[in-house]
């Protein structure tokens, strides 16, 4: 009798709290800097193009096999604009395998590969397999966030 | 005239899971139940199995810490932490002692994540529906601080073979020590509002209860063994890292029920609480890995090695096997939800069938680990 | 190193070493088998600890306690191991939890292993009362057909992880009270673990999802 | 006007407002339980969730209406409607002011506790009618939890009307004038209050519904409108039995005061009157859900002997008191009390299990 009272006070105290919960899609909780959520693709500024020559190294140690990379010569090296030999040509992942485990960005050479801030996937029509250009685009997104400059104006090369 | 007349009953088998609320999981159960006595009980496991052992066997040292985070997925630091304790003995090397520290801080905070699961959850098996909110709104504030070591909220991939992946983000430690007080309050919170409720007692005390001699023999370990009253814990009786030098007490019950078991995972939480607080007074600065050559991947020497620690679930052992290079020959993994689900038939002789429920909310099963 | 390095650096430095030998050309595909082999260290790995004087005083105990059994031991990171013929096992076992020099009563894991020539079954035992550890090791030359008595009647936690090792390497555990599949759906006729079954890759027949090249692990 | 129309449209005024409490009821005890565990509830539709019930009525009424292949067709489809008509049946005779009641009858206690039992028949048949384990376990869980609970429940309310001397709802709350039954039959009180949560199913009684042992007892395979009118009966029985405690123990609509009669053409002597039952009825639900939110499950041989070893023997204590007092002069009805009280205390020194 004396424990279910002691409960009851318990309860009867939380039920004046200030809840702990919020409304989601209106207020969101922070996210921790080194939060991961679906890789992208980081752009060099400098030279316009991305970082990833599509060496594949991130594909073969995937877990989950989500990725899939080619690479071309790079046009610019012949250009005389880039030392990369070689360039990305297609670049997949398919998101809805991806774990988010950040073994590519550790396995990455070039560190061409980023954890973006990305994870709300959620829609009618969910783009479950981001290709280059998107992969792209949520990397510049995710560093425009963080106050980072966009690289925007390099992107008329894709 | 008396005529006496036999009255025919049969026994009715029930079907408890795969998708029971009851089960945590995907795990089945089939019941046979005479009334409401259950007469016998047979488990069927197997399916969550992702077969963990022959991926590690094709992938490298560094991965296989991935699927390691998701055998147990309520203890990943306490996972990692014995695989890597493995992989490290193979490879020779020490790590740095922050390094140490940080993993046994994160280790610990993790057994009170896991504890307050399934503190949460056995509140729900016996009916009650605000445990599991409590027990919730503390475990966020240590979910949290795991994202921001890792960077994940359950899947970390935070530990590497010498070290850390990177240093514990800055103000961690802080923030660490301003949590713990309000982690024990809310612990007391927790404590107040089950711990000695009649209708609680009444539905634990004395249910499923088995002999110690009983638990060793079918391979029990952990909070299920420390409940009969063997002072068992392997960061004692088999020390590793830096736990000799720490100070806490390990809890045992004395019949070994279902209360005990919620008894003495409620005291071990306090006792991680100590630990970090220790912990977090030691902690020095300096490097959080021990270099490595070709880092990510790395060649192991020959050679096999077991290693069990202390999961939150009781004894956590792998045993890996490498014939040298990049990857694992063998890796097997005893979990320990594994060999406590053995002795579940033996916990429910003569029980009712909402004891069943008790009972496997006790053994506090993680099906993810179980089936690997 | 490749003069792709020398590029701009990015502007956000990830903490970690670099692996210079992985940096190569990344002109070419590298052969797709991982596995490389390991040179054979100058140490083996279980052989860095001396052994444990708990090791060496239970070394003597088996001694004495195994008598007329055949074992071969070593010590492996300061612990004993012993390696066994297969019929030797059941007796062995239950000398090691019945002898009161022994005592060995928690079983902590049994795992089968498949080592490519033979097959093992390797018992992890551990003695609450002296709190030491022994590794028995049975080697089980027969490929074809690989039994063991089971040592379910020694400790009851056995069921399970025989269980196990049966479905998933085919070693038959004769003595066993229910040798059905543990793990795996029903009807599945392979053996995972053996090192011939290969890793299928995943998805591998299911169209519209990304694939992968043959020869990529 | 005609009886005919009058009984119509007292019953369609009724039912109206059952099927509006019931959806009060829903909406309080998820924002209730939302603030106990410190969270917020239902909030994205209306002004702080108000409208989720209704929507999710309406969803439950277009849902499809699925019935099991191997069902008792008959008796998987009419038991629902048996769980609710003895509920709604339990509303004529409710006095909710002096005047506003469907119909004020003579033996109006009886008739509810009568027809309180009667929807036990509708979970059997749910529970046979379903042709499924868990729902058969629960059906027979209900049919020996709320057999067993009907006895005390019948015998606490018993000792009111050993007091009254009637069994019309109207005049019990007459006689509450100057003080309310609970001070003369604090036990009773006590006693009618667990058997009643019991007869609603409720935690720490929730046995034949336990979603985590029978996920749900009788209502497994029900979907739909069907559901929908288990739900509809569980929360107007809620509404219903609270109404009686009021009625019956706390004063009704009298007690502690109301405005004189020709105050405002009467209207403000009906209105405080429909207040304060309001008000005690409520209360009394808002308690039933604060159990709901602090209390774990018992199990049903723990509750069975709770009912037959505790409730039973202490509700025939509980009559004996009051039937002595009643012949032989009221201060032995205190005297029982510090008995009883005495006694329950030793009875819980004894069988009090330390962890």
């Amino acid at each position: 009798m004396i424990g279910v009272l002691k409960g009851l006070v318990q309860t009867w105290k939380t039920h004046w709290r200030k809840p702990v919960t919020v409304q989601y899609p209106d207020e969101r909780l922070p996210l921790q800097p080194r939060y991961m959520g679906f890789p992208g693709l980081i752009w060099d500024q400098a030279i316009g193009e991305p970082f990833c020559t599509g060496c594949q190294v991130c594909m073969r140690y995937c877990p989950t096999q989500c990725m899939y990379v080619t690479m071309q010569d790079n046009p610019k090296q012949a250009a005389g604009e880039s030392k990369r030999r070689k360039i990305v040509e297609t670049f997949t992942i398919d998101i809805s395998r991806c774990i988010s485990c950040a073994i590519c960005v550790e396995v990455c050479n070039f560190d061409a590969i980023e954890m973006t801030h990305a994870h709300e996937r959620a829609g009618y029509y969910p783009d479950v397999v981001p290709d280059l250009p998107q992969l792209l685009k949520m990397s510049e997104d995710f560093r425009a966030q963080r106050g980072q400059k966009p690289a925007r104006e390099t992107r008329d090369v894709l | 005239m008396i005529t006496e007349r036999r009255l025919d009953t049969v026994d009715m088998h029930i079907n408890v899971g795969p998708q029971h609320p009851a089960t945590h999981g995907v795990f089945r159960m089939v019941l046979r139940v005479d009334g409401e006595r259950i007469v016998d009980c047979v488990p069927y496991i197997g399916y969550l199995h992702r077969g963990f052992e022959k991926l590690a066997e094709n992938e490298e040292f560094q991965e296989v810490i991935i699927h390691l985070d998701r055998t147990d997925y309520i203890a990943q630091f306490n996972n990692e932490f014995c695989y890597l304790m493995a992989v490290e003995k193979l490879l020779g090397v020490k790590p740095p002692e922050r390094a140490e520290y940080a993993r046994i801080i994160l280790a610990e905070l993790n057994r009170i994540v896991s504890h307050l699961m399934f503190y949460g959850a056995f509140g729900g098996d016996a009916g009650a529906i605000t445990p599991f909110l409590y027990a919730f709104r503390e475990r966020e504030r240590l979910q949290r601080l795991f994202e921001s070591v890792s960077g994940a909220r359950l899947m970390h991939f935070y530990f590497r073979a010498g070290g850390l992946k990177e240093d514990l983000p800055e103000g961690f430690l802080e923030e660490v020590r301003r949590i713990l007080p309000v982690l024990k309050q809310g612990i007391d919170e927790c404590d107040t509002l089950l711990t000695e409720n009649e209708v609680f007692l009444s539905r634990t005390v004395g249910i499923g209860a088995i002999s110690a001699q009983e638990a060793i023999d079918y391979g029990c370990t952990g909070p299920i063994l420390r409940a009969c009253g063997v002072r068992e814990d392997v960061r004692r009786s088999d020390p590793y890292s830096l736990y000799p030098t720490l100070d806490f007490d390990v809890p045992v019950g004395k019949k070994g029920d279902t209360f005990d078991r919620y008894l003495v995972r409620v005291q071990e939480m306090r006792e991680s609480i100590r630990i970090v607080e220790q912990c977090l007074d030691r902690i020095p600065e300096g490097p959080f890995r021990t270099p490595i050559p070709r880092y990510p991947h790395y060649r192991v020497d020959p050679g096999e090695v077991y290693v069990h620690t202390e999961n939150p679930r009781g004894d956590y052992g792998i045993y890996l096997i490498s014939r040298g290079g990049v990857q694992p020959f063998r890796v097997k993994l005893r979990s320990p939800c594994f060999c406590n689900l053995m002795a579940l038939p033996a916990m429910l002789r003569d029980a009712y069938v909402a004891d069943a429920v008790m009972v496997l909310g006790s053994l506090d099963i993680v099906l993810g680990e179980v089936d690997r | 190193m490749a003069d792709e390095e020398q590029g701009p650096a990015p502007e956000q430095a990830q903490e970690q070493p670099q692996p210079a030998a992985e940096a190569t050309a990344a002109a070419e595909v590298r052969p797709a088998a991982r596995p490389r082999p390991g040179q054979a260290p100058a140490v083996p790995a279980g052989q860095r600890e001396p052994p444990k004087p708990e090791a060496e005083a239970l070394a003597a105990d088996l001694a004495q306690a195994w008598e007329g059994i055949a074992f071969e031991q070593r010590f492996n990171f300061s612990d004993l191991e012993v390696t066994i013929a297969p019929q030797d096992v059941l007796e062995a076992c239950r000398r090691c939890k019945g002898d009161s020099r022994l005592s060995f009563d928690w079983l902590m894991c049994l795992s089968g292993v498949d080592c490519e020539t033979h097959f093992e079954v390797v018992y992890h035992l551990y003695s609450y009362r002296d709190h030491r550890r022994l590794t028995i090791r049975a080697r089980l030359e027969d490929r074809d057909n690989p039994a063991v008595a089971s040592v379910v009647s020694v400790w009851k936690g056995a069921d399970w992880h025989e269980r196990e090792a049966a479905e998933m390497f085919g070693i038959d555990f004769p003595g066993h009270p229910n040798l059905t599949p543990l793990l795996l759906e029903e009807g599945v006729e392979e053996r995972p673990l053996l090192k011939s079954q290969p890793l299928v890759p995943i998805f591998a027949d299911r169209p519209g999802v990304v694939q992968q090249p043959e020869g990529v692990p | 006007m005609p009886a005919s129309l009058d009984a119509t449209l007292r019953l369609v005024v009724l039912t109206a407002f059952i099927f509006n409490t019931v959806l009060v009821l829903v909406y309080v005890e998820r924002k209730v339980l939302g603030h106990i565990q410190q969270r917020l509830g239902p909030m994205r539709t209306g002004f702080h969730g108000v409208l989720q019930t209704p929507a999710d009525a309406i969803k439950l009424l277009v849902k499809e209406d699925l019935t099991p292949t191997t069902a008792d067709r008959w008796v998987f489809r009419l038991a629902p409607f048996l769980v609710f008509v003895p509920v709604f049946m339990m509303f004529i005779t409710l006095p909710f002011t002096r005047e506003l009641a469907v119909r004020h009858l003579d033996l109006g206690i009886f008739y509810l506790v009568s027809f309180s039992s009667l929807h036990i028949v509708g979970m059997i048949m749910a529970g046979w009618g379903s042709d499924n384990k868990y729902a058969l376990l629960g059906g027979v869980r209900a049919a020996a939890q709320l057999i067993s609970y009907e006895l005390p429940l019948a015998f606490a309310i018993l000792g009111v009307v050993l007091l009254a001397k009637t069994l019309n709802l109207q005049e019990v709350v007459e006689l509450q004038a100057t003080a309310p039954f609970l001070v003369l039959q604090p036990l009773g009180f006590l006693i009618f209050l667990i058997s009643s949560l019991a007869e609603l199913s409720r935690t720490p009684f929730d046995i034949p519904m336990a979603e985590s042992e029978v996920v749900g007892g009788p209502m497994i395979e029900y979907s739909g409108m069907r559901w929908a009118m288990f739900f509809l009966a569980e929360y107007a029985n809620l509404f219903v039995t609270s109404a009686v405690a009021a009625v019956v123990y706390l004063g009704g609509w009298l007690w502690p005061f109301l405005p004189p009669a020709d105050l405002a053409g009467g209207w403000a002597a009906h209105l405080v009157g429909l207040a304060w039952f309001m008000a005690k009825t409520f209360a009394l639900i808002l308690a039933i859900i604060w159990l709901r939110g602090t209390l774990p499950r018992l199990r049903i041989d723990q509750l069975m002997g709770f009912a037959w070893k505790l409730l039973i023997p202490f509700s025939f204590l509980n009559l004996f008191i009051t039937a002595a007092a009643a012949v032989y002069g009221g201060f032995l009805l205190l005297l029982g009390w510090v008995a009883t009280g005495g006694f329950a205390y030793a009875i819980y020194a004894v069988s009090r299990r330390r962890p």
